[in-house]
């Protein structure tokens, strides 16, 4: 009862201490803080929404911003810093078999479709792995097709052929220098046909749900 | 021994209702030292200055009057009465030259050290807690922020990865005659021939692991055979001049690349 | 293998630049930062430590301040400000009397062993009370100390002294005139009589014990 007759004895604090106080207490708290409240926990007589106009002038092109949250005020991270609290870490992973199978067969026949790429891999293509290629940078959207439904076709870009260490996509060895250098003689041996055939199904889906994953 | 110094003791009254209420208290003393150090501050001296031998006669008092009233007292208490009736008599006896160990003088000067450290340390501590402190006093940031750890995954192939991919797709419906396969060898001849193909396509240092051909590096037999052949041929290549080998330290990956004709002319 | 060659190519950020940095680094966690966290998180090239010095200076009679704590960095409330503060207030366990004389021996004997304890305090020291200290994480184990029976020491830590608002052990209240006091010296016992002799082996033993234990 006697504590606001007591308070009033005092002269409110300058507003430079209230300047003072009001970030002291918008650093301290978990959550944003109302007027209310500030005038509450502030001396009596206090001022804290002039002393918050204050204090956002402060902060201003600072790395911490005064912000206002519905009726609320708090200290927030300078939108353009928000990547000092990322830390990032580069990791290196081997293409997935169906990237690969994917970007071969544009390389080889490109320009080339969708339907094309399908049609020699034998089964679908995930937009996915697609999207990683063109992505990457490694391959990119050609001329549309003069075909019913003008589908797009796909083609490598200069990127993968640097990356590659090719001149030209003709570089890449025709069929026949690939057999020949023995690159197409590695069918299963009959014996154990059925065993490595499922794992290439196998592979060829955790492909798939990989792609879908990321 | 104890009986004939309570005897000619001189307290005045206020120490002797000091003593008892030390008495009373006893529990709450943590052991003779901490009780060393209350009964000094009755001589109201600076601890630098305290009669050694005043204290062990308070002491040996306390101890008296403790048995009086039948307390029970910890060993330590007794232990300490006995020391200290050793030292008050090394106190008052002139020094006996003969006599080994430290004098009466060094041992009083220790114990004092002793009580003017424990009181310096209890002052500290009340320093130490009188501090401002953190979460009572000053405050951190009440609301955090936490660091993402971003994980940014690049990937990578090789020719010979796009190749191989490419040769499987091809070769996917091909009908493959049965011959006689020597199925876990591989001889140095024929990784020799299908390196001397390869090698044209490889301008960039790439682990000899990744010429093994399909199908060979899943079984550890094969794998073993074809390591060794597409090594030897390694070497055979890179006597050839065709060739560059390298390998980072023992047991690193072997890598190879083209030599390119033109390194030659320079 | 490019990646400094990379970095490099790009200058370091202005220094203004580096103190918002700080700043917005330093608001977002409750917990002291080293300056190689700080040089982690920002670009290549930037200077936390001379940036550290500016932004002290920009806090310095604000509500918040930037102390140093160690090696480490953060912000703090100004202490005059406390009492806006009662909301924010944490309880602290209330320390016993043994455990608030054991911290102050650590801390102003550090690096110190049980026994050294055992014989500035003149009683034996619980295992409970060094344990509670530890799990408050006010005092950690040293080093060995290289005298016979090779006993553990134990030193105060950085959470104490954030705690205490230390920038450093030497900080400590006092220290100096103990010190010349010659009051934190480890004096034995004159003639190292036998009673304190077999005391020491006996507690020398019991550390062993314990850490074969832990």
């Amino acid at each position: 009862m006697t504590t606001p007759e007591n308070d009033s004895l005092f002269e409110a604090p300058p507003m430079a201490e209230q300047e003072r106080m009001v970030e002291a207490i918008l650093f301290a708290t978990a959550e944003p803080v109302s007027i209310t409240e500030l005038m509450g926990r502030m001396p009596h007589g206090c001022d804290p929404a002039e002393a918050l106009v204050h204090v956002r002038k402060r902060y201003e092109g600072r790395g911490v911003h005064l912000v206002k949250i519905g009726d609320a005020w708090a200290f927030r991270t300078a939108a353009d810093l928000g990547f000092l609290m990322q830390k990032e870490t580069v990791e290196t992973r081997k293409l997935s078999r169906a990237a690969i199978e994917t970007l071969a067969i544009v390389a080889y026949h490109q320009p080339v479709t969708r339907a094309e790429i399908e049609e020699i891999r034998g089964v679908s293509v995930s937009r996915g792995t697609v999207d990683q290629l063109i992505e990457m940078e490694w391959v990119r959207l050609g001329r549309r097709r003069m075909t019913p439904g003008r589908p797009v076709t796909f083609v490598v870009t200069q990127v993968f052929l640097d990356h590659f260490g090719l001149e030209n996509a003709r570089d890449l060895p025709g069929l026949k220098e690939l057999r020949s250098a023995g690159l197409l003689e590695n069918r299963p041996p009959p014996g154990a046909a059925q065993l490595t055939g499922k794992d290439d199904d196998d592979e060829d889906d955790d492909d798939q749900v990989e792609m879908f994953e990321e | 021994m104890a009986d004939t110094e309570f005897q000619e003791d001189a307290q005045t009254v206020s120490e002797r209702v000091a003593a008892e209420a030390l008495i009373v208290d006893v529990g709450a003393f943590e052991g003779p030292l901490d009780l060393l150090l209350t009964l000094s501050r009755t001589q109201k001296v600076d601890l630098r200055q305290i009669s050694i031998l005043a204290l062990a006669e308070q002491y040996l008092a306390f101890v008296e009057q403790a048995k009086k009233l039948r307390l029970e007292l910890a060993a330590d208490y007794l232990v300490m009465a006995a020391w200290l009736a050793f030292l008050k008599s090394r106190l008052l006896l002139p020094p006996d030259p003969t006599e080994e160990g430290p004098s009466g003088e060094e041992l009083a000067a220790h114990l004092a050290f002793q009580l003017e450290r424990l009181e310096a340390m209890r002052n500290s501590a009340a320093k130490l807690m009188a501090r401002d402190q953190l979460g009572r006093d000053f405050f951190a940031r009440g609301v955090t922020e936490d660091v993402q750890r971003v994980r940014r995954v690049t990937y990578t192939a090789t020719l010979l990865d796009l190749m191989q991919g490419y040769a499987r797709i091809r070769t996917k419906d091909e009908f493959r005659p049965f011959v006689m396969d020597r199925d876990e060898v591989m001889t140095m001849e024929q990784s020799l021939a299908r390196m001397r193909h390869l090698i044209g396509f490889a301008g960039d240092w790439t682990d000899i692991a990744s010429y093994l051909p399909e199908g060979w590096d899943n079984d550890p037999v094969k794998r073993r055979s074809a390591t060794a052949a597409t090594f030897a041929a390694s070497l055979e290549l890179a006597k050839e001049g065709k060739i560059e080998i390298r390998q980072g330290e023992t047991f690193a990956p072997i890598q190879i690349r083209k030599r390119d004709p033109r390194d030659d002319d320079t």
